[in-house]
């Protein structure tokens, strides 16, 4: 279990390959990506903060938790911090299971929780201004499936 | 004991952390003592519930006891991922 | 939407980085992969079997379908056929879309119809011999949640 | 009519496609005319519960008309992915 937090972008291609290598005993593995998405078209960039001193423990903490709930072989969790612009990748996620269930759960779960309780603060730089980004009530009523 | 404040909290109040000499039992008495200092400190916890804390950097709640804590975090809701 | 059915390998991190790259409009991006899975540790490979005139067809149906069901930017599915050895990657699919719920769920529709109705037989080459792999009735009752 | 055969069918019978002539009306009559062929097709089409059919490469049913039909497949239920 790898949990990684930094401000450089991350090289998704060789992340989600790596990950994936050598799994001789895991049938199945998921990831997810979370990519700056220009909606309105006059973004200019996001900006993300974070609590450097909970970042990490508040990730693992989901990990461990998810890793106690499904078979998992492994999980990865890299988050970005710092400005980005549309379409460069804010974070990703992996996990490798020896079925598809439980890799699609544990990913699932662990976006979910991640969105909710890991501390990051996103915030739109537009044209015209730039404004935080709101936390929607879907996010946090997600947490209540699992 | 330190305060850190994140996002709009940190823009309102201004800082991103300060040390704060306080008796306040909870963190309800932390907040009431803070809003009561200036109008920047007034604003920014006006409305708790869409204010979240973390206590020594484990998520917490309002009427969470402060004994023994080292450091208090104010931030809105999080929108990571 | 790009259907790929070769014998050959595919490149699991080029494929991914490829599809999650440059998407501006879309905040999402989801791949699962399918790996040759030595549960015994007595497998010495895997063959697959397909129907030619059928694959792609039966491919592309699943994924228009996918396409119509949820809000989808995109959609990949690779899937090989032939002899493989444990660790080897079978087959991938990769999901765009605005939200993760989307990206998420029609990844696993993908999955859930590419077992079921994707015509792929596979055979497990042991040291001791060889057997089809039978269909799970877990996997044809994956599909009533659709 | 060409008749394909995959995985285990495939086995069973011994060869990979045929051609065959038939008036058979529904696969299911076809089925049966196969089945009275040789033990190696009777073993093949033994229980079609376990089989499944494709009419011209999309999947369909034992009680499907054959009509204009000229490929049909048989095979185990599939375990791709």
């Amino acid at each position: 279990m790898r949990i990684v937090v930094q401000e450089q972008p991350f090289d998704f291609g060789a992340e989600a390959a790596a990950f994936a290598t050598n799994r001789h005993d895991m049938g199945a593995v998921v990831t997810f990506t979370g990519i700056v998405r220009d909606i309105s078209g006059d973004l200019s960039a996001m900006e993300i903060e974070h609590y450097p001193g909970m970042t990490a423990k508040a990730l693992e903490k989901i990990a461990a938790e998810a890793a106690s709930r499904w078979s998992l072989g492994d999980a990865l969790v890299i988050h970005r911090h710092g400005r980005m612009v549309p379409g460069e990748m804010i974070m990703m996620v992996a996990t490798a299971a020896p079925h598809r269930a439980d890799a699609f759960e544990a990913a699932e779960f662990l976006m979910d929780y991640l969105k909710s309780r890991a501390p990051f603060w996103k915030k739109e730089i537009g044209k015209d201004g730039s404004a935080w980004v709101a936390a929607k009530d879907a996010d946090e009523d997600a947490l209540t499936r699992w | 004991m330190d305060v850190l404040y994140f996002a709009w909290v940190r823009e309102r109040i201004g800082i991103p952390k300060e040390t704060v000499d306080t008796q306040a039992g909870t963190v309800a008495d932390l907040v009431a003592e803070l809003a009561a200092r200036e109008d920047r400190y007034a604003a920014a916890f006006a409305d708790t519930s869409a204010l979240r804390v973390a206590l020594d950097q484990e998520l917490s709640d309002f009427d969470a006891s402060l004994t023994g804590v080292r450091e208090v975090a104010f931030f809105p809701p999080m929108t990571g991922g």
